[in-house]
């Protein structure tokens, strides 16, 4: 039992996962590494708290984090819920084969694939003008929960068909019903796959861009209420790019905030889950 | 089936079990069949231990019994089943209140993943049974009546699955206890068990005699014999597992008819 | 609830087909091939180029980082030290949450000179690959990270009790249990590539023409919706729409394929 | 019902193009703060979602970055801003002029190296912008082209993708506008104006009219309608108490 | 331990066969100790059964000397543990080399999610052992010697996982047996099993004696008795497992020292 140096294929593939791994992290090191080089000049509590001045220039983005904050709330609102009942459908009502259920997840992997600005004008289409909505923060919401809904149904399907068989038939045989067992039983055992499905979609809707500005807009004043319009960060971070010469500087300070925005909504989400679960586990 | 709630359940008699009746019970598995034509009689209140070879169909049989085998894509069961004169077979029956009177316990411990005690109150909650207070003594009762409570009393909120794989069976079998079936399906529970515990369970369903119609898979023929009240040997042939003889227990291990089941009692060891 | 979502496709499906009817009921389909060029300011709407283009980015993009995006769940789950795993999933996170714009000013401050070098100017279906693939690849590592955490702990510990190393464990049992976390990740994963716009507008170059090396500018059909759409009035944004009805063909194409592959694997 | 309708009177709707978008909301602003109790909210989606938007009256006020079209003639357009394009080359590139002839010939594809116009042996790249833009529109109207004869290696969108892919590429040219240009110049990125038939780039020629290229950015709306709050905007917007605003934007005031 | 590429299994000798060395070990599942100060020797090439109650470290025991306890986050082992002299528990120690001479059985079976030959073949290739042909041999061999291959022969492309309970078990016994180990693991191999092909799996473990250092874990004291030659006794005391007692099996059941031995012995039953 000597010291074992992995050999031929085993060593490689170590290798090989190494080297992808830093691959990847040396490519986020150098995009990140130039994002928070330009983003950190004009980052300072006056930014966060602010509202913004000259187009974006100067002055800050507190309406445009708030906006964001209330938008993302909106998607998930919808798409947990919605995207559960979906998931649940799918994997545990419908038989794998049947056509009804191909159908469905069909739809939802072409809704995954469909461009965003499509989402936008659609959006616009549909809840600005159709149901009345005007540039909201509703419509915008609305609009990016039919954009995320493919990835958190897709994953947390996965996650509720890999629930081993044994607890199925551990919870028939107590004659449990199928609410009961889905709620006490499938649903925390299927944890890991719901909060990989919530981030996927809580990242993209941070992300996203060209479904917001038709939909939600481009007002970057304090909302007041749900029905009125307000600006995204990554909005915001588009106009300054893109449309706002002398803008670069601001537009990564933003993304800079996106960025811990969207860590401390994912970690908060994790959290929340793993107290759930524990709580289904401790007793009573 | 008639749901009962009132009564205690120590003080069920044998009237209120009911008997299982198996008339030509096929099991398919797709275009497999598991086993053939099962003609059987379970009387109400006794024991009644199934043995036979790997692979005969024993577990099948079993999950007719309170119909898991709809779990299974592609399994059908064909034949007539009655457990207490009512079929089990027919469609849109309430399977829910079929499985609590009929309590299983299966081959592989598979306690959910949640707290050894929220393993014990989820089905006691499910079924809206008892306050609080009876609830938490329905559940100490049953970890006591398999020899766990000592073991686990400390530890009631943590995982079930950092239990060894004996406490995990074990805690099956309270799981299923604490509902009090009236049929008590077990299939092989000693089997990862030790002498100890083994004896234990061993001793509490023979205390379940008389309230409770119990049918039993066991490996183990002198667990069969000292048990069980009547014997039925499940045997295969190319494959597909069929009823070879069935008895009381007496009859089977001391005059079987089939010499197959002479020379499989014989090859009885321990 | 399902029926919602279904109905989200439909809907979109018909707001697509109403808003390029103009065109399509003047034009006939075939001349979406056949014109001479994409100028559909003086009546020319060939989007054949442009299918190619994102044809060529999105499958590049998908065939670099759907084997990186599964090594790299590998990585999290059989090579890193936890302390590194947790690390690496951040990172993978906040790739995940990067707007589309960052992705794109970066690919053409950085990508698009990088690749100038070799010949200018740079902007081509390389960069776009390159930028998009590193943009999917996080949907990718998501999906198979949680289809990875579901394999069962009893087969990883027949495997170890076997003494099977740690690369047969990953490819024999691992992955083959994981699998249908990992084609669902996939096909996410191509969804995004084919619909992604903003990053490919900014780095692929746009022009409208069928690529002959991989140093080509490209224009695909969403970077054409976006580049277009806010100046486009009566048949020209009309024929924006076509190219989205045509993407969305492609998609549907695509997801149907991926099923039967699906199928025919399973049955084997 | 009456509460509502006050409401709406004293909320204004805009949308349109996006390069007038940030200016129209810097306006709003202080319109806003100049009239208590008022809202003016600024949408952005391009020059054709304002024509649009504005003749199904979605909105109020349309913003448009060009003329309007022989076809739009249902349309009021009220010009707010004067914009113009110039040639853009990297810093490094020493051709410091070019005639109409050769910029021609070099956007048609007939000249394909730097040499050949005086400058380094390099290959051309030209940086065109996307069909239907209006500064493609100008573009291709003051040297009477047609957007099909133009031979691009890069199709652009916004006036910063122009900007950021010639200061990344010594071998390119484009046109872009001419305040982002002049801006992106000054605050040290490896940009050239160069000079139009001899007038050089820059917002003074503009504003004093001699330089060539230039363009008019509208606020258009829908003919006959009446609405007192949306002509209240127009006139401040055009007035000179928003021409600090126009001029930080980088755009010639209008009617001086 | 050094590979042993050439010569046949049943050739080898006792001499080839490692013996186990236990000096103080401990194992802790992060704060809760499964058992404590074990020190025990196991003969080479003979049969050591492990018995006693649920719960008291029997599993943890066997899960030290393949180092399978790596696998649980928060596990420590502590103390001494040598295999053929060399010890176990050091860091950087070949796991493969030490995993393929050191076969186990886990009490659950675990078959991978593959077809039946498939799951038999991968450690085979794995290992680098053999042509194609020695591998279907081996591979036939390994099903017969658990009695498994009149049953699947016709189905070795099916999942393993369409087996029944015992069919997997004896098929997981299959698959340790295929990479003919020096020291085999058993933890209940036989709980699953029928008398039948319980009896062909104990006869096919005591084959294997002198060839292989055999550890085996069983709740069956009447088969410890029959087919061990030595047997260690587990017990447990407040929650944590300890070693009571160990020696030739003979004399364990004979004459135990210890009065909880004793009182163990007697409650056998069956
Ligand atoms: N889910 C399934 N799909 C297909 N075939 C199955 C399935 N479950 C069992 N079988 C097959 O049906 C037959 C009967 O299986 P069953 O599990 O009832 O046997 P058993 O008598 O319980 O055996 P054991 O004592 O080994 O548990 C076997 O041949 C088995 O391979
Ligand atoms: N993964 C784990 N995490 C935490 N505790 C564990 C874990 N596995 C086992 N234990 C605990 O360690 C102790 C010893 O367990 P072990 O599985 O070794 O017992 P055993 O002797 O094999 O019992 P059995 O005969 O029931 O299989 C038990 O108290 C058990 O609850
Ligand atoms: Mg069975
Ligand atoms: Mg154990
Ligand atoms: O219309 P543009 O100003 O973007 O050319």
């Amino acid at each position: 039992m000597r010291e074992r140096v992995p050999r031929g294929a085993d060593r490689l593939a170590m290798v090989g996962f190494w080297a992808a791994a830093l691959l990847v992290a040396t490519l986020f090191a150098w995009l990140v590494g130039d994002v928070l080089q330009h983003g950190f000049a004009h980052l300072s509590l006056d930014f966060l708290t602010a509202n913004p001045e000259d187009a974006g220039r100067e002055g800050g983005i507190a309406p445009v984090i708030v906006s964001t904050l209330i938008i993302v709330a909106i998607c998930m609102t919808v798409t947990v819920p919605l995207g559960l009942g979906t998931a649940l459908l799918l994997a545990e009502f419908l038989p794998a084969s049947s056509g009804q259920g191909r159908f469905v997840r069909r739809s939802l992997d072409v809704l995954a694939g469909v461009p965003s600005v499509v989402f936008g004008l659609f959006g616009n289409a549909l809840f600005c003008q159709r149901l009345g909505l005007g540039f909201s923060l509703l419509s915008g919401g609305l609009t990016l929960a039919c954009m995320v809904l493919p990835y958190f149904t897709r994953t947390a399907e996965e996650g509720l068909r890999a629930v081993p068989q044994d607890y199925r038939t551990a919870a028939a045989a107590l004659g449990l019903s199928r609410t009961g067992t889905i709620a006490h039983v499938l649903i925390p055992s299927a944890m890991p796959g719901l909060v990989a499905g919530f981030i996927l979609a809580v990242t993209r809707s941070l992300a996203e861009t060209a479904a917001l500005i038709f939909t939600s807009g481009y007002v970057a004043r304090m909302p007041e209420s749900l029905f009125e319009s307000g600006r995204t960060l990554s909005v915001h971070i588009y106009d300054l790019a893109m449309n706002v010469s002398g803008g670069d500087g601001m537009a990564y300070s933003s993304a800079l905030v996106l960025m811990v925005l969207l860590i401390v909504l994912n970690r908060s989400a994790m959290w929340v889950s793993r107290r759930w679960s524990m709580k289904r586990v401790v007793a009573s | 089936m008639v749901h009962e709630e009132g009564g205690g359940f120590m003080s069920a008699s044998v009237a209120d079990c009911p008997a299982i009746r198996a008339d030509k019970v096929s099991v398919r598995y797709g275009k497999a069949l598991a086993f053939e034509d099962v003609s059987l009689e379970v009387s109400g209140g006794a024991i009644t231990a199934l043995v036979g070879p790997s692979g005969c169909g024993k577990t099948s049989f079993l999950s007719c019994i309170n119909r898991l085998t709809d779990l299974y894509e592609g399994c059908v069961v064909s034949g007539q089943l009655t457990v207490g004169g009512e079929s089990v077979l027919a469609r849109g029956i309430d399977l829910l209140a079929l499985r609590r009177q009929v309590g299983m316990i299966s081959q592989r411990p598979n306690p959910f993943p949640l707290s050894i005690w929220r393993n014990l109150e989820l089905p006691l909650r499910e079924h809206g049974v008892g306050d609080r207070t009876e609830r938490q003594q329905r559940i100490e009762q049953a970890l006591r009546d398999v020899g766990l409570w000592d073991e686990v009393k400390d530890r009631l909120n943590r995982s079930a699955h950092a239990l060894s794989g004996g406490q995990q069976q074990r805690l099956c079998i309270a799981r299923a206890l604490v509902l009090r079936p009236r049929v008590l399906l077990l299939d092989e529970p000693c089997s990862a068990l030790d002498p100890i515990s083994s004896g234990v369970v061993e001793d509490h369903v023979v205390q379940l005699r008389r309230r409770c119609t119990i049918v039993i898979v066991t490996h183990n023929l002198a667990q069969a014999r000292r048990i069980a009240d009547e014997t039925a040997v499940f045997w295969t042939r190319e494959g597909r597992g069929y009823l070879l003889e069935s008895g009381p227990t007496a009859r089977i291990f001391e005059a079987p008819q089939n010499p197959v089941t002479a020379a499989y009692i014989q090859g009885l060891r321990g | 609830m399902a029926v919602i979502s279904t109905a989200i496709v439909l809907l979109i499906a018909l707001f697509i087909a109403r808003e390029s009817f103009p065109l399509l009921s003047t034009v006939s389909p075939l001349r979406l091939f056949t014109d001479r060029s994409w100028n559909p300011l003086e009546g020319a709407y060939n989007l054949a180029p442009m299918f190619a283009g994102t044809v060529l980015v999105s499958v590049g993009a998908v065939l670099i980082s759907a084997p990186l995006g599964i090594a790299s769940a590998v990585f999290c789950h059989f090579y890193a030290p936890p302390l590194v795993a947790r690390g690496y999933r951040v990172i993978i996170e906040l790739l995940a949450g990067i707007p589309s714009v960052v992705y794109g000013l970066w690919g053409l401050m950085v990508v698009v000179p990088l690749i100038g070098r070799i010949r200018p100017l740079g902007a081509s279906v390389l960069a776009g690959i390159l930028v998009l693939a590193l943009m999917i690849l996080p949907t990718m590592v998501v999906v198979a990270d949680a289809a990875l955490a579901r394999v069962p702990r009893e087969y990883l510990q027949g495997a170890a009790a076997l003494g099977l190393s740690r690369w047969t464990t990953v490819r024999e049992v691992a992955l083959p249990a994981a699998r249908r976390g990992l084609v669902t990740g996939a096909l996410l994963q191509t969804g995004r590539a084919v619909g992604e716009t903003m990053a490919v507008l900014m780095v692929c170059g746009n022009v409208v023409q069928v690529p002959a090396r991989l140093t080509d500018p490209v224009r695909t059909l969403t970077a054409n919706i976006a580049l277009e759409m806010a100046y486009a009035m009566g048949n020209h944004r009309a024929a924006l729409f076509t190219s989205g009805l045509m993407l969305f063909l492609m998609i549907f194409v695509i997801v149907a394929c991926a099923e039967l592959v699906g199928r025919e694997r399973a049955d084997a | 019902k009456s509460e509502k309708s006050e409401q709406a009177a004293s909320k204004l709707t805009l949308s349109g193009a996006s390069t007038l978008a940030p200016l129209v909301s810097e306006v709003a602003k202080r319109f806003e703060k100049k009239n208590p109790g008022t809202r003016v909210d600024v949408q952005m989606g391009g020059s054709s979602r304002g024509v649009m938007d504005a003749r199904q009256g979605l909105v109020d006020i349309g913003m448009v970055s060009r003329d309007l079209k022989p076809d739009e003639t249902d349309l009021d357009a009220h010009p707010v801003a004067r914009d113009g394009i110039c040639i853009i080359v990297h810093q490094t590139n020493p051709v410091a002029s070019l005639t109409d002839e050769q910029l021609v010939s070099i956007f048609t594809g007939k000249i394909t190296n730097w040499k050949d116009v005086g400058g380094e042996d390099k290959p051309i790249v030209v940086v065109n912008k996307a069909e239907g833009r209006s500064t493609l529109d100008l573009f291709l109207y003051h040297f009477k082209l047609k957007n099909s004869d133009i031979k691009a290696q890069v199709v652009i969108g916004d006036n910063q993708q122009g900007i950021k892919t010639v200061e990344t590429s010594p071998e390119s040219i484009g046109y872009v506008s001419i305040g982002a240009a002049e801006f992106a110049a000054k605050h040290g990125e490896a940009l050239k104006l160069l000079p139009m038939a001899g007038v050089a780039a820059s917002l003074e020629n503009l504003h004093n009219g001699t330089f060539p290229l230039a363009r008019t950015l509208h606020l258009v709306t829908k003919k006959g309608q009446q609405n007192e709050l949306a002509r209240k905007f127009i006139t401040f917007a055009q007035s000179p108490e928003t021409h600090d605003l126009v001029e930080k934007q980088y755009f010639i005031p209008m009617g001086e």
